[in-house]
């Protein structure tokens, strides 16, 4: 009977979920609290088993089929892992807003669809609690206050434009395979198969929330609860669409590096990581900027998975899971931020280090570790993908390269104007936030250090696995996979540092707060000498960086304007010409419907 | 054989009528000679009970119906026919030029295809069909004539307020 | 089918097809309701020519002729709705002219 | 069995029209007629669960209807049961007047009567004359008010509906001369047997589908629709829209061209460019409309549209898929004219220029709207989604992968305008609220939980349903 310990994944959260809405406010954290921690542990007792359940479900093809494997069962553990993290969080966060009972009862159900979805083992229950999710989504951002409705749409108009292409997708590859039975799909790339591919991609990346599919991502950050950003575009959603990334290029399509859709997927994740983090530098919002980040560090994992090699793979996906780490980490510092001083505009805050120890010391890490300065685990991951992007084209390791260190220097940015400085009279009151609020922030910043040191845990125990075949005669573990690599991008960092300095001090932003740094021994050297000789074209190339942030700012918000503007006026344009055609005049549709029975009695006697 | 064809002429140029003249009394009695002819048709095609039928109710009843109408709505003075006339042939010359063109490529380039008939039936009597076969024809006559007296309830009826 | 059942049929035919230009063309460019239903009336009719026909030809006179009598039982209450729906276009807006009813579109 | 469906609603329009006082009083009207149509929902649904099959029909020897009840038949017995109702009750709280409640009644049996009456039937003319009986009671309702716009959108209806008739006569002839006989079985035959003249079956196909299109309101042949749904009173546009339009338009489409005729290549490219034209116009005129039934008029033709692609997909699951989504747009639509009826109620309008911020105020009609206009877009869960997905998937699996994509596209249409429509009249700004503000009649709240409840459960469920009433479908499919 442990087969139905299948169902019971996806029934408990769904049910919780429902049952939440009924209780008093008071009482629901607690209960949501109890059941993602019963979703855990569950969890974490199949994990690494192998479940099959199928039941007849809708007849042609369609039966209920669930598949338990170490993939899916790492995938849902994570998932879990960050639902409890993240309800106990809010169980502080939330405590008196007024939508709370909803905020549960959406994160509840989300966990039962994330759930569901990972272990669908047939396209259409994929499909299911894949749109499931959409229908969250937008819940969990309308709550959020009078603007969120906006945001709301616009995210389901997004996603849900790129779901109907996965629907696409998953009639063809049903066409093309000629079941919907996942693990018996096994499709080359002819045209159509390149189609069915692309298609299903497009569903996979947006889901991920890469470029041009993320443009509503930054707009929630503000909109929305701030648990909804932690949950959903940080780990929950980069779960889902590595998960489907990693699953069509392994197993349901034979991608082979070299392939032009691998150089295709490689682009767009390049494109990604660079667009997005030059925007992040520009941010002036402790959420907004965490949300370009968000965006970005999805590039990395798609170049990982689109290089088809094995350690750019399992670099994707072992960065995927440390994403979703330091990402919510970082989202619940921020969180922290805004409950204790309550804003999160950088230029009214300063100074939060000595209030805010705890928080401080969490958010040191996490900013370290998505940096990917060793030895936290953001490195190794990183490391695992620049190998692979190397061996794949120097072009595609730059752009990964590049953008870890606009990374750094965003975050020391970030770190800089938010816990160092000066104290704004705005934060003067602010003070550490309760336990519940630290906890997750402390777990989560803790197994960043774990996964990095002992980094073999998470390779051995969860990426290896999901590998299989393709991992045999490789080691991911250690150190670093390519010394030389690990070399240049501490030198990037270092870079990185150098570069925050100069800036804060050319540009006048607190530069004592930066003195533990300053006087560093070898830093200090590094960093004199580099004022005084680099510090024209510094200045210059600051000057570029922001003329090109600035620039991207506007493509950005140029497919922003394609989705606001250009698209709705056509469709408006089309729309009232249709409009103007009806007169009202009863003979206008009388010879309509002549010529139109003319045209129809011609095509069938043609 | 040919008495067919002069009634089809004769009908086709009553519609002609029917449709072309300026006053709508005109019109109604036009469309009352049709209905004439077209059971005139409807015997010469044995069935004569469908002739009969078309006589009473369609030359008969509609023309009344059509008259009351017209009685209840109609305002037109006789100092207006004479451009009423003319507004109507400025819209209507085109039917009798599309009629006669039609005609003419129809009478000149129409071949009666040959069909496949399918086998012929035992000789039944109407009654025996209307009656013993089509119940639910009986059925729907029924109903509609109940919607029909509503119809009238509705829109005839005035009622006192 | 015989040569004269065809000839008969093709005489019929050129004379319902005109019987359906008049009826479409009176409907068009009618500018008064009365006229509009005339003008379904004559479609009815050629219509209802038709089936007669085509009872005649295949000898199934019994059946045409029933469905015809209910068809004209059905076109008297259309009629009679459609005259209902006239009056009342009338003393809505004091004319019976088509042109006026186009407020509703778009 | 079958004819219990025509008799009993003739039973009672015959009691309730007897010149007996004490029948006519409202008290006794309402109940009769809205327990007759449960009881006509009750039947329909266990239908396919072999209950009441084994029931003998005493009526069955002394009238010869020549009815028969199938699977696709029972679905829409339902569904007419379902919407008929929903009607009823939307209109026991809008209408008090007693004569009209008298004539109300009356319309709604005689149309009940023509609908059941029509998705029983097995002959060609005799559909016909139930098609007209629909109409013309649904004629007299839409015009009951005798208002200006509700003459104008009945005219339009009926001028349109007339000359759909006469090219299904037209039709009817010819298959009469081809056949021999107007019964389905015959010409089902006809078709298979290639004994009869392909030429006259042609051309009877032909005039039917056009006669029938014009019944549907698709594109081009449309314009009746929108004029006809937003100058109805609340009640019979929930009728209208819901199921008169459907049965006496879809049904037959689905009945004649999935089971009786067989297309041929170009009768299916004929159904599938009218279904995407359909689609894609009809979403983009909604764009733009700034009364909700008219917009839920456009949606309506946009959704019909699904439908007719799916049969011109001509494969069992495609039909499966139409009938699925027939149910499904039947009851969301029905769902959303109940909201506009709840709109027009209390605020007296449905213009949504008019309209804002009712969100807070009128807490069911926003939620339940919010329920149908996503189950419209083919939101999952939703039922509307499982019934596009299956169109969309037979539309794949016959190959025909353009047009699948262009209805995903369409549906994409269809979210953006529905939202608009959402935000305008249930989130926006609170326009000066007008003096007729009412409280919500319980008919109305009834309706809308009831219809916003079966599309989640149809679409949560959707696996069962599909099973037990609609699997059977695939049989009386060739």
């Amino acid at each position: 009977m442990t087969e139905n310990i299948l169902i019971a994944m996806i029934v408990i959260p769904l049910i919780a979920g429902l049952l939440s809405l009924l209780l008093p406010k008071k009482g629901c954290g607690v209960f949501a609290l109890l059941a993602a921690a019963v979703n855990f542990i569950l969890a974490v007792s199949i994990f690494n088993k192998e479940l099959n359940l199928t039941f007849p479900w809708a007849g042609f093809g369609m039966a209920f089929s669930l598949r338990l494997y170490q993939f899916s069962g790492f995938i849902m553990l994570a998932a879990a892992f960050f639902g409890l993290l993240i309800s106990l969080y809010s169980l502080s966060f939330l405590k008196d807003k007024d939508y709370r009972r909803q905020f549960y009862a959406y994160l509840l159900i989300s966990l039962s669809f994330v759930n569901g979805a990972v272990l669908a083992n047939n396209l259409v229950v994929l499909l299911f609690f894949w749109e499931g999710l959409l229908v969250t989504l937008f819940g969990l951002i309308v709550i959020g206050g009078k603007q969120s409705f906006r945001t709301a749409t616009k995210a389901l108009v997004i996603v849900g434009l790129s779901d109907l292409c996965m629907m696409a997708g998953i009639a063809l590859t049903g066409y093309l395979a000629g079941t919907l039975v996942i693990s018996d799909i096994h499709l080359g790339l002819g045209s159509l198969g390149g189609l069915a591919f692309i298609l299903m991609a497009i569903g996979a990346v947006s889901k991920a929330g890469a470029i041009p599919f993320h443009t509503w991502i930054p707009d929630a950050a503000v909109d929305a609860p701030l648990p909804f950003m932690a949950l959903f575009p940080a780990t929950l959603e980069k779960l889902l669409g590595i998960y489907l990334l990693a699953r069509i290029t392994l197993d349901m399509f034979k991608l082979d590096a070299g392939s032009p859709l691998s150089i295709v997927l490689m682009i767009l994740g390049a494109i990604t990581i660079l667009i997005a983090v030059m925007m992040a530098l520009v941010q002036k919002d402790y959420k907004k900027l965490l949300s370009y980040h968000a965006i970005s560090q999805v590039g990395y994992m798609i170049l990982g998975i689109g290089t088809c090699l094995p350690a750019g793979i399992a670099g994707g996906i072992f960065h995927m899971l440390n994403h979703a780490m330091y990402k919510c980490g970082l989202f619940l510092t921020g969180g922290a931020v805004e409950k204790s001083t309550g804003t999160t505009n950088l230029e009214n805050l300063g100074g939060l280090r000595a209030k805010m120890p705890v928080t401080f010391i969490c958010f040191f890490i996490t900013a370290a570790s998505i940096s990917g300065v060793p030895p936290f685990n953001g490195f190794f991951s990183k490391e695992l993908v620049y190998d692979a992007a190397m061996q794949r084209g120097w072009i595609f390791y730059l752009a990964a390269i590049l953008g870890s260190f606009f990374t750094a220097a965003s975050f020391l940015k970030l770190g800089h104007a938010a816990y160092f400085g000066k104290s704004r009279k705005e934060n003067k009151d602010a003070k550490e936030v309760s336990v519940f609020m630290l906890i997750p922030m402390i777990t989560l910043a803790a197994v960043c250090v774990i996964f990095g040191v002992f980094n073999y845990l998470p390779i051995n125990n969860f990426i290896k696995p999901i590998l299989g075949a393709r991992a045999e005669g490789h080691n991911f573990t250690g150190s670093s996979v390519n010394m030389t690599l690990g070399i240049i991008t501490v030198l990037v960092l270092l870079g990185a540092i150098i570069h925050h300095l100069m800036a804060a001090k050319i540009m006048g932003g607190g530069i004592k707060a930066a003195e533990h740094i300053h006087h560093a021994p070898v830093l200090s050297v590094v960093y004199r000498w580099a004022e005084k000789k680099y510090l024209d074209p510094y200045e210059v190339g600051v000057k570029f960086v922001k003329i090109i942030s600035k620039l991207l700012w506007r493509i950005d918000r140029g497919i922003d304007w394609i989705y606001e503007s250009l698209t709705p006026s056509a469709a408006l344009f089309v729309s009232r010409t249709i409009r103007r055609m009806h007169t009202g005049y009863y003979a206008v549709y009388i010879a309509w419907s002549l010529v139109g029975a003319l045209l129809i009695m011609l095509f069938i006697f043609r | 054989m040919s008495i067919d064809i002069i009634l089809l002429f004769c009908l086709v140029l009553a519609a002609i009528w029917t449709v072309m003249t300026v006053r709508l009394i005109h019109s109604i009695i036009g469309l009352a000679l049709t209905s004439v002819l077209l059971s005139a048709l409807m015997y010469r095609l044995a069935s004569p009970l469908a002739a009969v039928f078309e006589l009473s109710v369609c030359a008969g009843l509609i023309s009344v119906i059509f008259l009351v109408t017209v009685s209840f709505t109609q305002r037109v003075s006789k100092e207006e026919m004479p451009a009423r006339r003319k507004e109507r042939f400025v819209r209507f010359w085109g039917l009798l030029f599309i009629v006669a063109v039609a005609g003419l490529l129809l009478i000149l380039f129409f071949k009666a295809p040959q069909f496949q008939l399918p086998p012929p039936a035992g000789e039944q009597n109407v009654r025996d069909v209307l009656w013993n076969l089509r119940h639910l024809d009986m059925l729907g006559q029924v109903i509609v004539l109940l919607a029909g007296a509503l119809g009238v309830a509705v829109f005839f009826k005035e009622h006192k307020k | 089918m015989s040569a004269d059942l065809s000839q008969l049929f093709g005489h019929f035919m050129i004379a319902i097809i005109l019987l359906f230009i008049i009826g479409a063309y009176c409907i068009l460019a009618s500018f008064n309701m009365v006229r509009i239903l005339i003008g379904l009336e004559i479609l009815i009719k050629a219509a209802t020519l038709l089936i007669i026909l085509a009872g005649y030809i295949c000898g199934r006179t019994a059946l045409a002729q029933t469905i015809v009598i209910t068809l004209i039982v059905i076109e008297i209450v259309v009629m009679v709705v459609a005259s209902g729906v006239t009056l009342w276009a009338f003393r809505n807006n004091e004319s019976i002219d088509p042109r006026k009813l186009s407020e509703l579109k778009g | 069995m079958p004819s219990l469906f025509v008799l009993t609603p003739f039973l009672l329009l015959v009691v309730v029209n007897l010149p007996f006082k004490f029948l006519r009083k409202q008290i006794a009207l309402w109940p009769a007629v809205g327990g007759m149509l449960v009881a006509q929902v009750v039947f329909s649904t266990f239908y396919p669960l072999n209950i009441g099959r084994g029931i003998a029909d005493p009526f069955e020897q002394f009238f010869m209807f020549g009815l028969s009840l199938d699977s696709l038949s029972s679905i829409m017995l339902l569904i007419i049961g379902i919407v008929a109702f929903v009607s009823v009750l939307v209109a026991s709280s809008m209408i008090s007047e007693e004569r009209q409640v008298f004539h109300f009644l009356n319309l709604i049996l005689i149309s009940v009567i023509g609908m059941n009456t029509t998705v029983l039937i097995s002959d060609i003319f005799s559909l016909y004359v139930f098609v007209e009986i629909t109409a013309l009671a649904v004629f007299v309702l839409i015009a009951m008010e005798k208002g200006k716009f509700a003459i104008e959108g009945t005219f339009k209806y009926l001028i349109l509906s007339a000359v759909a008739s006469v090219f299904m006569l037209t039709a009817i002839a010819f298959f009469l001369m081809a056949v021999g006989s107007t019964s389905f079985a015959a010409i089902k035959d006809a078709f298979a047997s290639n004994s009869s003249d392909a030429f006259l079956l042609k051309l009877g196909t032909g005039l039917f589908l056009c006669g029938l299109l014009i019944k549907c309101g698709v594109v081009p042949f449309h314009g009746w629709v929108p004029d006809a749904y937003s100058a109805a009173p609340a009640s019979v546009s929930v009728l209208l829209a819901g199921v008169v339009t459907k049965v006496s338009g879809v049904y037959v489409l689905l009945r004649l061209f999935g089971t009786v005729f067989i297309l041929n290549a170009a009768l299916q490219n004929t159904l599938l460019l009218v279904g995407i034209i359909s689609i894609c116009f009809a979403a983009f005129a909604s764009l733009t409309q700034t009364d909700f039934k008219r917009m839920l008029a456009y949606s309506s033709i946009s959704q019909v549209g699904y439908i007719v692609l799916a049969l011109g997909a001509a494969t069992p699951l495609a039909f499966v898929g139409a009938v699925f989504h027939f149910f499904n747009h039947a009851i969301f639509k029905s769902l959303l004219f109940v909201n506009a009826a709840s709109l027009e109620k209390r605020l007296g309008t449905t213009d949504m220029d008019k309209i804002g911020g009712m969100g807070s105020k009128m807490k069911v009609t926003s939620a339940t709207s919010l329920i149908g206009l996503l189950s419209t877009a083919g939101i999952p869960p939703l039922s509307g989604f499982w019934s596009k997905l299956i169109i969309i998937i037979a539309l794949f699996s016959a190959g025909r992968p353009v047009y699948a994509v262009i209805a995903l596209l369409a549906s994409a249409l269809t979210l953006a305008y529905f939202l608009s429509l959402e935000r305008k009249v249930f989130f926006g700004k609170v326009v000066a609220s007008p003096a007729a503000e009412t409280k919500a009649s319980f008919g109305i709240t009834f309706s809308e939980v009831l219809l916003a409840a079966i599309t989640v459960a149809a679409g949560l469920g959707f696996a069962f349903i599909l099973n037990t009433w609609l699997l059977p479908l695939k049989e009386i499919v060739h």
